[in-house]
């Protein structure tokens, strides 16, 4: 590594050379993805249902992924949901705000047709298993804001456990 | 090196369709900004996703400042069933040359080719920068315009342009593309009006610049019976070819593009005369150097579109000249076009696409 | 009609977590000109040039196209770049592949490369993005929810990661170019290792390698070398969307679809019995099993048994990764072309301490996304 | 939707990149620390500056180091009167491709100069270093090129 408190005649040959790089960017979700995160600062899931095949997408990027076509009528979807499947996350990575081990789950929202990735937490993480029905969690009233981060968490809502069947084909 | 051996399997560009070019559209996303334009390539000539046997984009993951991106776009077209697919990290022209090669070989008779791009989000002088020899170059942050400029004074010097030849360009470009409901650019300004713009990097003045632009473009190709039942007239490619350069800026001569030569050569250009040629020139001098590679004469018509001048979606405005030059043709505006795109700083890569009507 | 086409030469660098010594250019050029070589070709004898890699972000190079051109000998001819997510390696090689069938070109030089080293890999991969929430930590956390989906479905007992990620390392001591060679490994040294993303331990999952793999591939009318070539018997890519409701991401419909059309190229009825080797992307040691499910060498639900068996181990009936494997290995870029590249020194007997005795006809696989995108070659000692 | 409605957010990408040089890439840096310039010969006896491993036409590996520099001639330039926040100099200045004394190709760097009346193609100019305690082995150890024999 060359140094360059330490250049001058008696350091090796350069063999590293740092460049670093950072671009700025304007983000833009779109306009489905908008509706749904500003459905979050008001602590609502909201999806979108493709007008073809009827499938209710959490959260939609403005488009049905198989028929290619615009996803416009907005379903309001309920709180709970299924845990389809799960890993627990034992390993540290930058920006991560989270304690490890952790659970991430594939949450299937009760009345959607997607799952998405959630973090569960109030279940220790040996007991954490699939077709678990869980609730979001979200923070305070004042801390909603159009992000994900409005999610505190999921936590078991007490149902019953999902039968394997019922989410089988959302694996 | 070989020539492109064999016969030529005739395909044709059968349908166009590009979103409109404009500044920023900050609205939508990338999937979102796509959709309109694939139901339109297929809606003009009535058919689906499942009449086409392949798909290939290009887009580069750096204008979205995020890794993946030419994977959630997919979600504009719907693939599934799964469908054969493939991905070049390069102008949409690209892609179509490698949709193009798959036609050859004969067993499939249709292919979707699009391509995206949303200029605006990042700096785009920054973005490109990118692009440079990692170790000596990129590191100096030199941005696209500056080392146009280089290009452009090489130009000069070598008495094969004037700043006026630059203004007399840019002039005619903007004219034209008042006739171009997609052109970001439209105005029809003097080249003696033009040539009292300040210079941005001297010596390229404000007008011999491309617009930064956010835009998408599809294309269908289609060979066999699907060409002649999706086309009345059809426009077929009887030749393409594309070729790079190094990428040392000081072991080339910028005044020449020995890339866009033997690729026009390799395409057949001089084959017959051309009627009109869209040339995917960013900057103004650029389409000179291009011309003059490409052995056009006063008799063609340069870019009546308005060109890159005009509208420039990174990742896109390659694949829009074969598809304005292709609609030409099928409007029955001409019978030969030449269409080019091209890649990198300096004309570092160029493909050229000769088009025929039948 | 599409020309015969063949695999006159292979090249590969020895894979490492930090290829130090080298740049980006030496880095490709070091696999490139062992790829001529191979082919007794020099840069001029090429007439075109793909080269393939993952994100541009793993080395801050957009487009390295343009910057590599010369390093590649690209200059006057005709170059792409593919970009196919983790398929890519494998896609690449098949866009080469087009441009020889399609009777386009001779002999093109096709290259694919990940200088991980150059940036940190999980970032590049997980780049935080605006309202979302940093819950994953690379690759691992996207697979495991899905091995722990196969485990479920297929009944899977626990310790079948664990031979796999131990059979594919005792390859790799055969391999001299692997990255990891564990001579002490066992399975309980992959159960003592951390359990990273659960079910998944740290030695049931890939490196991170700098590397870069390279083949030319000729028409039939072109070929050249001592080493006799590799025949493609069939090339095909799948893709399918990365989320879509119903989606059996556990065994992916573009996989088996990929499959079935390369098999149909090539003859393939019984991929087991027919096949003598297979090179498939196993980054996660539970997709051995899943695999050989999508790919139709076991009934559904049986491929974990297939891999208790020893069935694709070094010496069982149908081996798989004899190199070591994306497991041993994974310059991300160029690891789906090494898959495509073992293969073919497979088929044209020269893998040295892990040849395959005999081996005719072979299957290389990658896969990359959300196990969305495939790719998928047959090669065979014999012309198709 | 209007555009109020639709969210927009800042986004940062932003890597520290560690590259490592090799042989070639490597001694031009160490050069450069030790206030010098070196070139590499390429098949045809041409030296080519700065040195890749490789010919950059013909992608044949290159031969041995020769010393070139430090004065060199300006190929061509364009004048920045408003440097980017990313560039060398802050104040106006040329890019410009230098053909370094010894050298067959050019090299890009920043010339300082007081304004574009005063450079030419042609015009002869000369590595203006950092001091020597600020150099590390990059391309930006060279401070700019300056005009022989010019006011700097």
């Amino acid at each position: 590594m060359t140094d360059a408190t330490t250049a001058g005649a008696d350091v090796g040959p350069v063999t590293t050379l740092a460049t670093p790089i950072s671009l700025d960017f304007d983000f833009t979700p779109g306009v489905a993805q908008s509706r749904f995160l500003k459905a979050l600062a008001t602590g609502t899931f909201v999806g979108q249902r493709c007008p073809v095949c009827t499938k209710v997408y959490v959260p939609s990027r403005g488009t049905c992924p198989t028929d290619g076509v615009a996803t416009t009528e907005e379903v309001v979807l309920s709180n709970s949901g299924t845990v389809t499947t799960f890993c627990v996350v034992n390993v540290p990575f930058a920006g991560q705000s989270i304690e490890i081990p952790y659970i991430c789950a594939q949450i299937l929202l009760d009345g959607a047709n997607v799952s998405f990735m959630g973090l569960i937490q109030e279940i220790p993480t040996d007991q954490i298993r699939m077709g678990l029905r869980v609730e979001a969690v979200w923070v305070d009233d004042a801390d909603l804001t159009p992000s994900l981060a409005s999610i505190k968490y999921f936590r078991p809502n007490g149902e019953t456990d999902a039968p394997y069947e019922s989410y089988e084909e959302y694996l | 090196m070989s020539a492109p051996s064999g016969t030529v399997r005739p395909v044709s560009v059968a349908s166009f369709a590009q979103s409109p070019n404009i500044r920023r559209d900050d609205q939508r996303n990338e999937v979102e900004g796509l959709l309109p334009v694939i139901a339109e390539v297929f809606g003009n000539i009535g058919i689906t996703k499942d009449d086409v046997d392949f798909i290939c984009s290009g887009s580069t993951d750096y204008l979205i400042g995020g890794p993946f991106s030419f994977v959630m776009a997919l979600d504009a077209v719907g693939v599934w069933p799964p469908r054969a697919e493939s991905h070049v990290e390069m102008d949409g022209a690209f892609a179509l040359y490698e949709a193009w090669t798959l036609l050859q070989e004969g067993e499939i008779d249709a292919a979707l080719v699009y391509s995206f791009g949303r200029s605006s989000l990042g700096d785009l002088n920054e973005i490109l920068t990118l692009q440079l020899d990692p170790y000596y170059m990129a590191p100096l942050w030199p941005d696209i315009v500056s080392l146009s400029a280089l290009q452009a004074r090489a130009l000069i010097d070598a008495g094969k342009a004037t700043e006026a030849d630059f203004a007399e360009v840019a002039s005619r470009s903007r004219r034209d593309a008042l006739a171009n409901p997609k052109a970001q650019v439209a105005k029809d300004v003097a080249v003696d009006v033009l040539l009292q713009d300040p210079y941005v990097v001297e010596p390229l003045r404000r007008h011999a610049l491309p617009p930064i632009t956010d835009g998408a473009a599809a294309i269908v190709l289609a060979a066999g019976d699907k060409a002649t039942a999706w086309s009345e007239r059809p426009v077929w490619i009887s030749g393409i070819d594309h070729r790079i350069e190094t990428h040392a800026l000081g072991a080339r001569d910028l005044t020449s593009s020995p890339s866009t030569a033997l690729a026009a050569q390799h395409a057949g250009v001089a084959d017959g005369k051309v009627d009109i040629a869209e040339i995917h020139a960013p900057f103004a001098h650029q389409e000179i150097i291009l011309r003059q590679a490409m052995g056009l004469d006063a008799s063609v018509t340069i870019n009546p579109s308005g060109g890159a001048l005009a509208a420039n979606p990174m990742m896109s405005a390659g694949l829009i000249r074969i598809g304005e030059a292709a609609s030409r043709i099928a409007a029955g505006q001409a019978d030969r076009a030449v269409a080019h795109a091209t890649s990198g700083p300096c004309l570092q890569q160029n493909l050229v696409c000769v088009l025929e009507g039948a | 009609m599409a020309e015969r086409c063949a695999v006159i030469g292979v090249g590969q660098t020895h894979h490492k977590a930090k290829r130090d010594d080298v740049s980006i250019a030496g880095m490709v050029r070091e696999a490139a000109k062992m790829a001529l070589a191979d082919a007794d070709l020099t840069w001029s004898d090429i007439d075109a040039v793909v080269i393939g890699k993952a994100p541009d972000m793993f080395e801050g190079n957009m487009m390295p196209e343009l910057y590599l051109a010369p390093a590649l000998g690209a200059v006057g001819k005709p170059m792409i770049r593919v970009h196919t997510a983790g398929s890519v390696g494998g896609s690449t090689a098949l866009v080469a592949a087009h441009l020889v069938k399609s009777g386009r070109h001779k002999r093109v030089l096709t290259v694919a490369y990940e200088k991980q080293s150059d940036s940190d890999a999980m970032w590049a991969l997980s780049v935080p993005q605006p309202f979302a929430a940093p819950l994953l930590a690379g690759a691992g956390g996207y697979f495991a929810p899905v091995i722990r989906a196969y485990m479920r479905r297929a009944g899977a007992p626990d310790h079948i990661g664990r031979m796999v990620a131990v059979k594919d390392r005792l390859n790799a001591l055969r391999n001299p170019y692997a990255h990891l060679h564990l001579p002490d490994i066992d399975m309980a040294m992959v159960e003592e290792s951390i359990m990273l993303w659960e079910p998944l331990r740290y030695l049931e999952s890939c490196p991170s390698s700098d590397g870069a793999a390279a083949m030319v591939l000729a028409a039939e009318d072109a070929i050249s070398g001592s080493n006799p070539p590799a025949w493609i018997h069939g090339t095909a890519m799948r893709s399918e969307p990365t989320i879509f409701a119903g989606r059996d991401q556990v065994n992916p419909r573009a996989g088996r679809e990929c499959a079935a059309d390369v098999y149909a190229q090539a003859g393939i009825t019984n991929p087991r019995e027919q096949f003598d080797c297979a090179e498939v992307y196993v980054p996660f040691s539970w997709y051995e099993p899943m695999w050989l499910e999508n790919l139709g060498f076991c009934e559904q639900g049986d491929g974990w048994k297939l891999t208790e068996s020893g069935a694709t181990a070094f010496d069982g009936d149908i081996p798989w990764n004899c190199s070591g494997g994306v497991l041993s290995s994974n310059p991300i870029g160029a690891s789906g072309m090494l898959r495509f590249l073992e293969v073919a020194m497979q088929v044209r007997g020269q893998a040295g301490e892990h040849q395959v005795d005999g081996a005719k006809l072979a299957l290389g696989q990658a896969y990359g996304g959300g196990a969305q995108f495939f790719s998928m070659w047959v090669v065979g000692s014999e012309k198709p | 939707m209007t555009d109020s409605e639709v969210l927009h957010a800042e986004h940062r990408l932003e890597y520290p990149y560690s590259r490592s040089t090799g042989p070639v890439i490597g001694a031009f840096l160490t050069a450069l620390r030790d206030g010098r310039f070196v070139g590499a010969t390429g098949a045809t006896g041409q030296v080519i500056v700065p040195p890749t491993e490789y010919d950059p036409v013909t992608g044949d590996d290159v031969g041995e180091l020769v010393e070139v520099g430090p004065g060199g001639t300006i190929e061509t330039w364009a004048w920045v009167s408003t440097p980017l926040r990313k560039h060398p100099l802050q104040t106006p200045f040329a890019w410009a491709l230098i053909t370094l004394d010894g050298a067959d190709t050019a090299m890009l760097h920043a010339v300082a100069a007081s304004g574009p009346d005063d450079l030419a193609t042609g015009a002869r100019v000369v590595a203006r270093f950092k001091p020597a305690a600020e150099r590390v082995g990059a391309m930006s150890d060279i401070e700019s090129f300056v005009l022989e024999g010019g006011a700097s």
